[in-house]
């Protein structure tokens, strides 16, 4: 059994670090801790503040450009596949699909750039494929894949106006670093995706358009990419998982989700709000920092936590709600700060001391809502008897979820796959890599079709490039 | 399927010979030739053996929790159900609560895909079956339930078996963990809301005859009550625009 | 001739241009900045617009970013003018903001 | 005095001229920003042109509010536009 | 006649179950067995409220479940069978339905003994006649009136009816 995760998440700040790095006044300067998330998360930054000139040192040697062509074998550390004797279901992707009919003659590679900003982090990515179907043997190699994510005081979400403006004034650098790292020239791009849906409508929005100014100006094809697809597919390339039962997960969806008949097909999913947005509003009930992200940060806290105390438990067979929940332990939350001692849940009545923390709350939150997840996931892998399953999205970096998984996965004698930061949070690298594959199928947008769409159901995307 | 749960199962079941037939979500579901009183007169005759295990990933006191909730959820919705008017559910034969055990009638038969679940028999895709009628069945039986203030809570085409009635396949619901009671318009809407993405997902091809086959069912199934019938078309209205509001956000 | 632009309204006329010394712009717009409500919350500006390049380019993007404030802040004023002559936050002012914050922040598509 | 709402004008009208250094570049930027509808038509109309190499932009709006929300959020995009140009052309 | 077997799952014990009609010394057995007779250590079901075997079988299992289980609610594995014929968690009520009465000439006499030991018991306690234990007789003897009272259940098929007390019986107190 090898669950080894990337090394670098070890070094991400705890909990305090990151309420310290808040805490300082501008300029903006990561924490020296901070290795692949905040390095990720500012990687553009052409800050001369000198600590951040070292962290990108550091990252430039250990993970990004020293490599010019960045490839998985650097990645096995990062999936884990917790049954070894499975029945062969890391193969790789094996289709009978011909990606190939519209190569261009004497090229023996296909490279795209993704765009994506559909929610808080603007991310650039360059992804290459060589001819022929994808497999263990053949691997789509990452030559850049660069992020800076829009952060808000605690407390606060994020506007989509504000986060618009973040990935407008980024965007261009991002791209121009994302090219420099890739060490590709404009001529050896094949195409140029972009995240169409669905997401926060201003922030695509301004994503989009650099994508379209780019293509005209390089004379260069667009792709509009469905953001899900991009999780999933990436997550397929990266782990090798060949027909999982996906689990996506992030700040506006939790899907469960299993592909059939050229479709990724939707077979559970919330009935009210996502798991990332319950995480999150939390968070801002707790005022505890959104640097590098709200919901690590209740996951710090709830590693403190060891009083479960009951919640709301509502699945209703591959669905589930989690509104309730929220506005349950929201309510705890309030008491608690409050010193509302008529709380039996929070305060001990005969000393009329608390009894819970903060700390509780968060690992019951996660205990609870988690639990859900797995029970709605397996009940999907018995429904559509596959013994594989995926975990993507923001949320899917939880390595207590993942550690659920991973429990309820080994009862079923089956295999997890999951990814670290640089593919479980947004990235344009799996637009870039789900766009190629559209590509490579003779999809083609016409500037009019680029228009961004704040819905965009994962089951109306064609699969076009699997069986 | 996971040999250390088979044999915990067993310790529970001493000198019953098992096999296991399916791991759902939560549950093995075991059938056995060996009645756990009767002396068995009917050779071939089976019995389903159904174990909750406890599930590692969930925090103990949860799990427990969730256990007997759903052991005896069931165990009450089925005694609540069987020998209802116009509603097919097993019978049960014994209950070991303690250890997560219910011992259910056998329900349904081999056919040419596996057990004759609805999920089965749709894929066949057979030409000669009559589904329309078997699925307004379904519907109606449903209604059924919901004009008893049941909610089945898992509607999938996996949990409905069929069991031929002379040359007829009949439903019978079954797995009811999720169930529970309530007269609530809003739970039988999500009720038949689940439904509907279950046949989308799992019967994409054929999804909007099925489904409004089965609503067809559901409707005749309030009988003279069609006001009660409204008021949860109007809710499941408001579940299904919900759902295709809901913020999709990356 | 650089970036300009003319707004009528009701026989009303007013002229912009952007004929100024190139020392006197930047990318940084005064009316594009981090919402009033996040800097309310403590936040920073981390998020400024990369410096203008020495190119026609990178001039045409200062001067449009000054076009655009010069548009922003005439136009505020006149609605702050109207509001005034009204004298009331009529219900149309606030269909208006409604109608503001839908485009800045999005809304439902259906 | 009618309860029915009027319908209103489109009373405040801007014009607004970019000159870019290439007939191609105006292009692009005409390309580019005329793709996203803005606010409902009943509320504003815009049009792009390119002149030569002058990308001219009209818009027509039933208040100063619209049309300020309109045209800030054109110049926005239009700005990307140019920084992408200078950058990468 | 009578029906001796072993629950698979509790081969520890042996199971014994007679059915006598005609009895007329019901007011003395109850007698002893208030006493605490060891001689009248079996259960002294009264046969009218027994509609199948299915039932008896089912109230045993149950008792032997709880009995392993370390669950029983009475002081005997003998009065514990009676306790599991009843839907309520009321033990005096259980013995008063389902338990001998003073004019009772149905009964049924069901005897838990040690597979092991093989203990020997003395049925002579009973003055009946000793008739056969299949469904068909038991059915002779019961009223359905009064099993339906006391089951609160409605149903007019006997299969289906006979299932509905089974399912009383698993989920009393659950």
């Amino acid at each position: 059994m090898s669950s080894t995760r990337h090394q670098d998440t070890k070094e991400l700040p705890s909990y305090e670090e990151a309420l310290q790095e808040h805490e300082r006044p501008p300029p903006y300067t990561p924490p020296l801790t901070g290795s692949i998330m905040a390095s990720i998360t500012r990687l553009s930054r052409d800050d001369p503040d000198p600590i951040y000139e070292d962290l990108n040192n550091v990252v430039d040697s250990t993970d990004f450009a020293d490599v010019d062509h960045y490839n998985y074998d650097v990645l096995s550390n990062a999936v884990r596949d917790v049954s070894l004797d499975t029945d062969g279901s890391s193969k790789g992707i094996v289709t009978m699909v011909n990606l190939d009919q519209y190569a261009k003659p004497g090229k023996h590679t296909y490279t795209a750039i993704g765009l994506e900003g559909s929610a808080n982090k603007l991310g650039v990515g360059i992804i290459r494929h060589n001819l022929g179907p994808l497999s263990q043997e053949n691997r789509a190699q990452v030559l850049s894949n660069v992020r800076d994510t829009y952060i808000t005081p605690p407390g606060e979400g994020f506007l989509p106006r504000d986060t618009a403006r973040h990935h407008r004034n980024w965007v261009v650098r991002l791209i121009k670093r994302s090219m420099e790292e890739a060490g590709v020239s404009r001529e050896e791009l094949d195409c140029i995706c972009f995240t169409k849906g669905p997401g926060m409508g201003a922030p695509l929005q301004s994503v989009v358009i650099a994508a379209r100014a780019l293509s005209q100006l390089w004379d260069l094809p667009l792709i509009g990419v469905n953001h899900c697809i991009g999780h999933i597919e990436m997550g397929r390339e990266i782990t090798g998982a060949d027909n999982p039962v996906v689990l996506y997960v992030s700040g506006g969806n939790t899907q469960v989700i299993a592909y059939s008949n050229q479709r990724y097909r939707i077979f559970g999913e919330t009935l009210d709000i996502a798991i990332g947005n319950c995480l999150d509003r939390f968070a801002r009930t707790l005022k505890i920092p959104n640097y590098p992200s709200p919901g690590y940060n209740i996951e710090q806290l709830a590693k403190k936590g060891s009083n479960y105390i009951e919640l709301p438990y509502t699945v209703k067979g591959m669905d589930l709600s989690m509104s309730g929940i929220l506005a349950y332990i929201d309510q705890l939350a309030n008491d608690l700060f409050k010193g509302n001692t008529s709380n039996k849940v929070i305060f001990n009545q005969e000393t009329k001391e608390a009894q819970i923390t903060v700390e509780d709350l968060c690992f019951s939150l996660q205990e609870t809502l988690f639990a859900m997840l797995v029970e709605i996931t397996e009940r999907a892998m018995a429904h559509v008897n596959t013994n594989q399953v995926l975990i993507v999205g923001g949320v899917g970096c939880n390595e207590r979820l993942q550690k659920m998984m991973e429990d309820m996965v080994l009862d079923r004698k089956g295999s997890i796959y999951a990814t670290d930061e640089r593919f479980c949070i947004d990235n344009g690298i799996m637009i870039a890599h789900a766009g190629l594959l559209e590509f490579r199928m003779g999809k083609r947008f016409e500037l009019k079709d680029t228009v961004c769409t704040q819905k965009f159901r994962t089951d109306e995307v064609l699969v076009s490039w699997r069986d | 399927m996971s040999d250390h749960l088979v044999e915990l199962a067993k310790s529970h079941l001493t000198n019953i010979p098992v096999s296991l037939i399916s791991q759902g979500a939560e549950s093995l579901i075991f059938t056995t030739t060996t009645h756990p009183y009767m002396e068995t007169s009917d050779e071939g005759q089976q019995y389903i053996v159904k174990f909750r295990p406890p599930k590692k990933y969930r925090h103990p006191q949860l799990d427990a929790q969730l256990t007997k909730r759903r052991t005896l959820a069931e165990a009450r919705l089925l005694q609540r159900l069987y020998g209802a008017d116009g509603i097919s559910v097993p019978s049960i034969i014994a209950v070991d609560a303690r250890n997560g055990i219910l011992w259910l009638e056998y329900i349904g038969q081999q056919i040419e895909n596996g057990v004759s679940s609805l999920k089965n028999y749709l894929w066949l895709e057979d030409s000669k079956a009559d589904y329309e009628s078997l699925l307004r069945a379904v519907g109606d039986m449903i209604a059924r339930l919901h004009q008893m203030g049941i909610v089945h809570g898992d509607l999938t085409t996996s949990n409905v078996m069929l069991q031929k009635h002379g040359s007829q396949w009949a439903p019978c619901l079954i797995d009811f963990g999720l169930g529970f009671t309530s007269d609530l318009v809003e739970d039988k809407a999500v009720d038949l809301y689940v439904l509907e993405r279950a046949i989308l997902s799992t019967h994409p091809v054929h999804s909007d005859n099925y489904n409004s086959w089965l609503m067809e069912g559901y409707k005749k199934g309030y009988g003279k009550d069609q006001g009660k019938f409204k008021q949860v078309m109007k809710r499941y209205e408001d579940v299904r625009m919900r759902g295709r509001k809901r913020s999709m956000l990356g | 001739m650089p970036p300009s632009a003319v707004y009528k309204t009701n026989g009303l006329q007013h002229e912009f241009t952007t004929d100024v010394p190139r020392d006197e712009l930047t990318t940084e717009g005064k009316t594009t900045g981090p919402s009033e409500f996040v800097m309310s919350k403590g936040a920073t500006d981390r998020d400024k617009p990369s410096e203008a390049k020495d190119s026609a380019m990178g001039l045409l993007r200062c001067q449009v970013t000054r076009l655009q404030d010069d548009i922003n802040e005439f136009l505020t004023r006149r609605m702050q003018q109207e509001a005034s002559n009204k004298g009331d936050g009529s219900s149309k002012e606030q269909e208006a903001e409604e109608l503001e914050k839908q485009l800045l922040d999005g809304a439902d598509e259906d | 005095m009618t309860a029915k709402r009027q319908k209103m004008s489109f009373s405040c009208i801007l014009d607004i001229g970019v000159p870019f250094e290439t007939e191609k570049q105006a292009t692009i930027a005409k390309r580019t920003l005329e793709q996203d509808p803005i606010l409902k038509p009943d509320d504003l109309v815009v049009r792009y042109e390119v002149n030569t190499s002058s990308l001219d932009m009209h818009f027509e709006a039933i208040s100063d509010r619209v049309l300020r929300v309109a045209v800030s959020s054109v110049l926005e995009s239009l700005k990307t536009v140019i920084e992408v140009i200078d950058e990468f052309e | 006649m009578s029906i001796k077997t072993v629950l698979p799952q509790f081969p520890q014990f042996t199971v014994h179950l007679f059915k006598f009609k005609n009895v007329t010394n019901s007011k003395e057995i109850k007698q002893n067995l208030i006493k605490g007779d060891k001689r009248y250590d079996f259960s002294f079901i009264n046969a009218q409220t027994v509609l199948s075997e299915e039932q008896l079988l089912s109230a045993v299992y149950r008792a032997l479940l709880d009995h392993t289980q370390d669950k029983i609610r009475t002081k005997t594995i003998h009065s514990e069978v009676i306790f599991s014929l009843s839907p309520t968690q009321n033990i005096m009520d259980a013995l008063r339905r389902f338990g001998i009465q003073d004019d009772s000439t149905d009964l049924i006499v069901i005897k838990i003994v040690d597979s092991n030991s093989q203990e020997e018991f003395d049925l002579s306690v009973v003055e009946g006649e000793e008739v056969d234990i299949t469904d068909e007789d038991l059915k002779s003897s019961a009223i359905l009136k009064t099993i339906k009272k006391n089951y609160k259940l409605k149903s007019e098929d006997l299969t289906v009816l006979s299932h509905q007390i089974v399912a009383a019986i698993q989920l009393r107190g659950l």
